[in-house]
């Protein structure tokens, strides 16, 4: 397969490229809206997945016109499809960005870590609990508090 | 009257999009649209299931045969489950007033519709774009409550989800690329050839971890305890109780039809093990009610994992019960943590406040846990059995995985169970402490009876289970119905 | 549908539930429910009359569930189970009855759900009973231990904390028999009885030793046996008074019945003692014995130490336990009919032992061991209760427990094990040195002076309490009528069945008459008190009237030895006492802790697409390799 | 056997038993006084004793349980000596093997302890305390050695356990087939006399005599009457195990006094151990040759 280097193999690899690109942007970026952003790589590069699926090297674009047909049009299928992919892309980019002022607005920061901690102090806050522990405050107080008094009798310090 | 099958997604659809302009004119009208459209949709399907239900059915929507049109495929499961989409939508429907309310009551229109679309649609890009759409209303519900960790989590989940979305198109384009066609059953006859190699075996894995998201897969699952923490509890418990076990369904669809590869059931077992472990496990250490039912709801459905690794369809049974059980079980304990969402510290002492709520939630941990007579311990029985006939290490390790998640399920519920009897903190009011009230306390105990129905009346429920679940399994029924309508399609 | 025996006794069972659910509220209502568990019993022996010819009882209700069909039925060995529940049942509701009602009510105790609780566990305990196949005994097992959970949790507070540990320790056990079952089912393709005996024969030795491990641990937890038993003590003795009574009698021992039915019927003795431990000599039941051995020992000594009498009674339950099993495991004529007789012998007077603490619980309002002394001259039919119960816990020759502990040395005897024998010597040795101490506690010594004024425990308790007594004196001059009982369950479950007589057992190499033994005891007494009495009239003194060293003895000196009661002894084997259990237990739960702290950690802080990266390259590196 | 016979060896048995007792513990304060270089008290002595302590004027009592104590302690012997046979009369030995007998020795113990914790005296409570411990500790040993005649022999009856000994005269006795455990019987045996060495829990310095703290007049008395009992049970049982029981009434006696004389003049010899030690002592070297002894019964 590596050995006839087909134009279409490196269509395919430059999708898959796009897709890693995205998909490696959104794991390393501390900020927000650069990992919405990533987000909009990785489905550019899985739209040109999809087309290239239907994809032939000699084809025409599928258009039918009044003309006779062309001998080879390329697979109209997977386009109808990319057409909705796009659609649905733009969608959630467009929600993904409402929300980032929203966040904006109320954290005043749009880098990961803080906002995060942000969410979980609030989270405590309204939910009414004690934070739970983090990796800076080890489980319960050092040292360990005395048996309270009728767990001693519980105990029963059995051999 | 299979045509007005297709009034169960049209119409919510339809409803979607008026209401808002339906708001402005009468607020009455708006406001009872919504219900009326979705007790319609359950009068259809009652009504298509009374009138002797025995063979499936494929609708061709447009009228365009299924290698290019797109089909809607309607056998007893997918019935089962869009019947329940309709009654859960109805259930938790938003009946708050609040300005926000037209803005809810909508999404929850479009979140009803694409779900049906999920449960009924034949065509793997048709289940793509209803999973977007679902995914899309959940965004907007969940952040509805305007608060800030609210839109952080909404933002995080949006993140994980466009990720899914990217992998499962990579999927769809691999699977079409090999086989050309995107129809369930068409694929499923060209399956054995074309998509039995490492390259299927990637199409499917890719569409397993995009879909996991919703489904709460091991990896994928980070976004739970915090949408279900800031999001309200009806939502959370239509997304527990049912978007995640809709998800469930397509990747059991494509296993049975499509992928018949062992190594596939092996990477569902290994992540269902795994999201047995890290849910339990998390939930041991929950501190607040909501958080816990969000811990426990991924082990669950991490069991459910492993109930559908097993191989050739033998935990069907098993995964059809578990997930049932606990759609209804997680959506009382949900209705419940309406009044008692907060921190479990506060609950001491509730049950004195509230009798019904605390007996209900008695009620709902038994049957989680498997005590016998309640329909819990049945579903944990088929798929004990089962998982013991198995041979591989791994199954038996998933075996006992199983069996100490219990034990750790049943400690921290009953730790709750404890609090909520235990006697009040001397400094704490008596109005202070939470009381179940109103609506939810009434849903909560319409799930409770649901229960204890299920629990009398078991062995018709158990032999119903099996048929559905035989005629689940049945591929070449699945492509008959619809190979009829394909009248020599490209092979 | 033709009403059978059986179905009549539990039709009769779940009235009382009924009606303890729902006019539990008035007083009366502990009246009505002694009278039906009186109707239950008289079923129950109506059942022993009518129906043994054909050896087995059936239920005319039988479920087909999923493919699994459930059948119910009673035989012997379920009767005699069910005579001793019901039995401490309806002792223990009468004694609950009257005056200690209206003191748990004063106290903000919930009667109604106290009465509801013990009838739903005795309608739990005798659907155990009559499981006719593994899947209804698992059922019945399950609802068993948490109708316990109910009765224990139900003082809250401590009790509640006990009836959790409990409830994680009821559930590991029951998810090991689950397990155990499901690896059946496949092995036999059904869970019949009769299936099940015939997978058993040509079962592997490591898939029998799994089996063993899962069915002898989950019963096991029940039974308080050694690596289990930390839950039971505070469990037991914090549950309200005649609970304590009914759940020290007869509630673990349902983990024997299991064990019985399981291991000893289904597997059978010789097919345990086939199985081999690997690079040792002994073999599985060797190692059920040992078990039982230290479930003997290490119990008793802790009970030593106790300062609560309710936790020194509890600590006892477990110990005796081992004898039962014991006994059980031993599987000769002598030593089956031992450990059976032995739980009914238990039954008695641990159930009257725990009427008399809670008895003296209602007038002193504590069972502080240091907090009490002298109370004979105030209680004396209480102190009389409490001595036949201790002297049936120690195994002296006039009660029952004698007979019971006499089969059981005699079948360690017979097979010619030292070691055993020794070691249950010592238990028993345990136990009459921590009996003393329990009731020189109690009732011997200094009469405290906020005491002068307690009155005997009122009639309602007296009757139950001095009936039990009466049992433990009658079954132990006449130990054959029991043993009757336990030769028709010795058959039941295949084990050899002893000769016995009205007064003991005959057998050529030793026998016991016990109507000879207690004769010849009590004549050696009238004789005693004959040259006692002849001599001159005694003068009665007052307590402060006493050999002080020259010292003048005042009322408000608190003149009575009653904290580390065996100091000599302590002092040589107190440095024993580690808490070794305890120490595992804190063990697992801190790791579970642990692990779940990581887990939370994972889903908090953690960077979300991270793991979806790691998995999808994980996962597709994978597929191409 | 006809029940009148029995009846009159029930009788017999126990009256046997107490003269044969005054006179060992004549024979026990006789060695006494030997050993300190003194004549020792008359023939009769412990009679004298027994009848002056039942004739006193002020007979002081704690209480019924008190009083019931005493009789418990009495009425436990005489019920222990029917159950062990003696040339002639073999009593209800076969209705009762020789646990019921070690159990029935336990029934006097048991009694006074609850007598002397009716008489609210910390001193008697401490030496009940140390007595139960001793029990435990004596009581090990002893039971290792019961254990491995009653195997050796097949069974419990001590009347066949006898018949094996006498079957082979002097060889097949106890003594010569299990020399070990004869010890080891001894050691148990001496040390449940409570006597000397092991009468910790009657320490008159310490805790005032212990038990006999609260005791006087007849309830000495009856004390007395069981230390009779209790010498001549012990002897004789050890006799019976390890020594063939009696043939006829004369060697039975020589060697049951034989036996006793042992223990005894070790006894004042040596000053009191503490509770611990006693343990530490009890559970070293006699559970030892116990176990040794009995494996090679087993061998």
């Amino acid at each position: 397969m590596i050995s006839a280097v087909t134009p279409e193999l490196i269509l395919h690899i430059t999708a898959i490229g796009l897709i890693a690109i995205g998909l490696a942007g959104v794991v390393l970026s501390s900020h927000l809206f650069r990992m919405v952003l990533a987000l909009v790589i990785a489905e550019a590069g899985a739209n040109l997945m999809l087309v290239l699926a239907g994809y032939r090297w000699d084809a025409v674009a599928p258009i039918l016109t009044s003309r006779a047909e062309p001998a080879a049009m390329v697979d109209p299928v997977p386009q109808a499809l990319v057409l909705t992919a796009i659609v649905i892309g733009v969608g959630i980019q467009a929600l993904a960005v409402s929300i980032l002022i929203r966040i904006r607005q109320r954290y005043a920061t749009l880098d990961r870590k803080e906002a995060a901690e942000r969410m979980d102090a609030e989270i405590a806050a309204t939910l009414g609990a004690p934070r739970d522990i983090s990796q800076e405050a080890p489980l319960g107080e050092r040292p360990l508090p005395p048996l309270p008094a009728d767990q001693i009798n519980m105990r029963g310090d059995s051999p | 009257m299979s045509t007005n099958l297709v009034l169960i997604i049209a119409l919510p659809l339809l409803g979607a999009f008026l209401l808002p302009v339906l708001m402005r004119s009468s607020m009455a009208i708006a406001l009872w649209s919504g219900p009326a459209i979705l007790i319609y949709g359950c009068w259809i399907i009652a009504d298509l299931w009374l009138s002797g239900f025995a063979q499936p059915l494929s609708v061709a929507i447009g009228g365009f045969a299924p290698p290019l049109g797109i089909n809607l495929y309607v056998d007893s499961l997918a019935l089962l489950f869009a019947f329940a989409v309709q009654l859960l939508g109805l259930v938790f429907w938003p009946f708050t007033l609040d300005q926000e309310s037209a803005r809810r009551q909508s999404l929850m229109l479009l979140l009803v519709a694409a779900s049906t679309g999920l449960a009924l649609s034949g065509d793997l890009f048709n289940l793509y774009v209803f999973y977007e759409l679902a995914a899309v209303a959940t965004f907007g519900l969940a952040s509805a409550s305007g608060s800030g960790a609210a839109y952080v989590a909404t933002l995080r989940y949006l993140i994980l989800s466009g990720i899914g979305s990217v992998l499962t198109l990579f999927g769809i384009a691999l699977i079409y690329s090999q086989t050309g066609t995107l129809n369930l059953a068409h694929l499923a006859q060209l399956a054995p050839e074309q998509l039995h190699n490492s390259l299927g075996l990637t199409a499917f894995l890719a569409i397993l971890i995009g879909i996991g998201v919703k489904a709460e897969l091991f990896p994928v699952n980070t976004w739970v305890p915090e949408i279900y923490a800031t999001a309200s509890t009806r939502l959370s418990a239509f997304l527990a109780g049912l978007l995640s076990k809709l998800a469930l369904l397509i990747i059991l669809r494509l296993l049975l039809l499509i992928f018949h590869q062992p190594e596939a059931a092996q990477v569902i077992l290994i992540l269902g093990i795994l999201g047995v472990i890290s849910g339990e496990l998390a939930a041991w250490r929950a501190r607040e009610m909501k958080r816990m039912l969000a811990f426990s709801s991924i082990g669950q459905l991490g069991m459910i994992f492993i109930a559908m690794a097993l191989p050739d369809g033998k935990g069907m049974l098993a995964v059809l019960a578990l997930s049932l059980h606990h759609l209804i079980i997680k959506s009382g304990l949900f209705m419940l943590a309406e009044d008692w969402g907060g921190a479990l510290e506060r609950l001491r002492g509730s049950a004195k406040a509230s009798p019904l709520g605390a007996v209900l939630f008695v009620l709902f941990s038994l049957s989680l846990v498997g005590m016998p007579p309640l329909p819990g311990f049945w579903a944990k029985f088929v798929l004990i059995t089962e998982l013991a006939a198995q041979v591989e290490p791994l199954y038996l390790l998933g075996l006992a995985v199983f069996l100490l998640a219990t034990v750790v399920e049943a400690s921290y519920l009953f730790r709750v169970a404890a609090t909520l009897y235990g006697s009040p903190a001397q400094d704490t009011l008596s109005e202070e402490i939470p009381k179940t009230k109103g609506l939810s306390l009434l849903t909560a105990s319409l799930f409770g009876a649901g229960v204890i129905a299920v629990a009398l009346l078991i062995a018709p429920v158990g032999d119903g289970l099996q048929a559905i679940a035989a005629q689940a399994l049945d591929v070449d029924l699945y492509i008959t119905t619809v190979s009829p309508a394909v009248s020599g399609g490209s092979q | 549908m033709m009403l059978t025996l059986l179905d009549e006794l539990l039709l009769f069972s779940g009235a009382t539930l009924l009606v303890a659910l729902f006019i539990g509220r008035g007083l009366a209502a502990g009246w009505m429910v002694t009278i039906l568990y009186g109707g239950q019993l008289l079923a129950l022996l109506k059942m022993a009359v009518l129906g043994y010819e054909g050896g087995t009882i059936a239920s005319s209700l039988t479920l087909e569930v999923m493919g699994q069909a459930l059948s119910w039925r009673f035989d012997a060995l379920s009767w005699f189970f069910a005579l001793i529940t019901i039995g401490s049942a309806l002792l223990s509701s009468w004694f609950s009855c009257g005056a200690w009602e209206r003191s748990y009510i004063r106290q903000g105790g919930n009667i109604w759900l106290f009465h509801t609780a013990m009838a739903l566990n005795v309608f739990t305990m005798l659907i155990l009973l009559a499981s006719g196949d593994l899947l209804s005994l698992f059922i019945g097992w399950e609802l068993v231990s948490w109708a316990g959970f109910l009765l224990m949790a139900l003082a809250g507070g401590v009790a509640a904390r006990a009836a959790m540990r409990y409830i994680t320790y009821a559930m590991a056990g029951g998810m090991a028999i689950f397990g155990g079952l499901a690896l059946i089912y496949t092995a036999s393709g059904s869970l019949q009885l009769e299936a099940v005996t015939t997978a058993v024969e040509q079962m592997s030795g490591a898939k029998l030793w799994l089996l063993v491990i899962l069915f002898g641990g989950g019963f096991g937890v029940k039974m308080g046996l050694m690596p289990f038993h930390l839950w039971q003590a505070p469990a037991y003795a914090e549950t309200p008074g005649p609970g304590s009574a009914f759940l020290g009698a007869i509630s673990s021992r349902m983990g024997l019945f299991a064990i019985l039915l399981v291991l000893v019927k289904l597997f059978g003795i010789v097919k345990i003692e086939s199985l081999k431990v690997p690079f040792t000599l002994i073999d599985a039941r060797d190692l059920l014995a040992w078990i039982a051995v230290f479930t003997i020992i290490l119990p008793t000594f802790t009970a030593m130490k106790q300062n609560d009498a309710r936790h020194l009674l509890a600590w006892h339950g477990i110990g005796q336990g081992g004898y039962m099993l014991l006994g059980v495991v031993v599987a000769d004529a002598m030593g089956g009919a031992g450990g059976l007789l032995h739980v009914f012998n238990h039954a008695t007077y641990q159930a009257a032992l725990f009427m008399a603490v809670t008895a003296v619980i209602y007038r002193t309002g504590t069972s502080d061991l240091n907090k009490l002394g002298g109370l004979v001259v105030r209680m004396p039919l209480s102190f009389v209760v409490l001595l036949i119960g201790i002297i049936g816990l120690a195994g002296l020759p006039p009660m029952n427990g004698f007979v019971s502990k006499w089969l059981v040395y005699r079948s360690l005897l017979n097979q010619g094990m030292p070691l055993l024998f020794l070691a249950a010597v010592i238990g028993t040795l345990g136990t009459i040195l921590s009996v003393y101490k329990l009731i020189h506690n109690i009732f011997l010594g200094q009469l405290r002076v906020e005491h002068e004024h307690v009155s005997e425990a009122p009639w309602s308790m007296m009757i139950p309490m001095l009936i039990l007594s009466a049992i433990i004196f009658i079954t132990g001059l006449m130990p054959g009528i029991p043993l009757e009982w336990i030769a028709s369950v010795l058959q039941t479950v295949g084990l050899p069945v002893p000769d016995y007589t009205l007064g003991g057992v005959e057998s050529s190499s030793g026998s016991l008459d016990m109507i000879w033994v207690i004769g010849v005891l009590f004549a050696g007494f009238g004789v005693g008190a004959l040259v006692f009495y002849s001599a001159g009239r005694s003068k009665r003194v007052h307590q402060l009237d006493n050999y002080a060293g020259g010292h003048f003895l005042s009322a408000d000196v608190r003149y009575q030895y009653s904290d580390n009661f065996y100091a000599g002894l302590m002092h040589l084997i107190g440095g024993w006492y580690r808490g070794s259990f305890l120490w595992l237990e804190r063990g697992i739960t801190s790791l579970v802790e642990f692990l779940s702290l990581g887990m939370q950690g994972l889903y908090r802080r953690a960077n979300a697409e991270f793991y979806l990266l790691t998995t999808a390259l994980f996962v597709i590196a994978w597929v191409v390799i | 056997m006809s029940a009148t016979e029995l009846l009159i060896e029930l009788i017999l048995m126990p009256l046997v038993a107490f003269v044969v007792g005054m006179m060992m513990v004549l024979m026990m304060r006789r060695i006494a006084a030997k050993l300190q270089r003194r004549i020792g008290p008359p023939f009769f002595q412990p009679l004298y004793d027994i009848v002056k302590l039942h004739s006193k004027k002020t007979q002081v009592s704690h209480g019924l349980i008190h009083d019931i104590g005493i009789v418990m302690a009495m009425g436990g012997y005489i019920a222990a000596e029917t159950l062990l046979p003696v040339p002639g009369m073999n009593g209800i030995a076969e209705k009762g093997g020789i646990i019921t007998l070690l159990y029935l020795m336990m029934i006097p113990s048991l009694g006074l302890a609850l007598g002397v914790g009716q008489c609210a005296n910390p001193n008697g409570s401490i030496g009940i305390a140390r007595a139960l411990t001793a029990m435990l500790a004596y009581d090990i040993p002893l039971v290792i050695v019961v254990f491995g005649v009653a195997y050796a022999a097949g069974t419990t009856n001590l009347i066949d356990i006898i018949a094996v000994q006498q079957a082979g005269g002097f060889e097949t006795w106890g003594a010569t087939q299990m020399p070990l455990l004869a010890i080891a019987g001894l050691i148990a045996m001496h040390a449940s006399l409570g006597k000397q060495p092991f009468e910790i829990y009657i320490a008159p310095a310490e805790i005032a005599t212990g038990p006999m703290v609260e005791m006087g007049g007849k309830y000495l008395g009856g004390l007395f009457v069981m230390q009779c009992f209790q010498l001549y049970t012990t002897s004789v049982l050890y006799v019976c195990l390890f020594l063939g029981g009696g043939t006829n009434w004369f060697d039975f006696l020589l060697k049951s006094f034989l036996v006793l004389a042992i223990p005894m003049s070790i006894a004042y010899l040596f000053p009191r151990y503490r509770t611990e030690d006693l343990l530490r002592l009890m559970w070293k070297w006699p559970v030892m040759l116990g176990l040794i002894g009995v494996a090679f019964v087993f061998v």
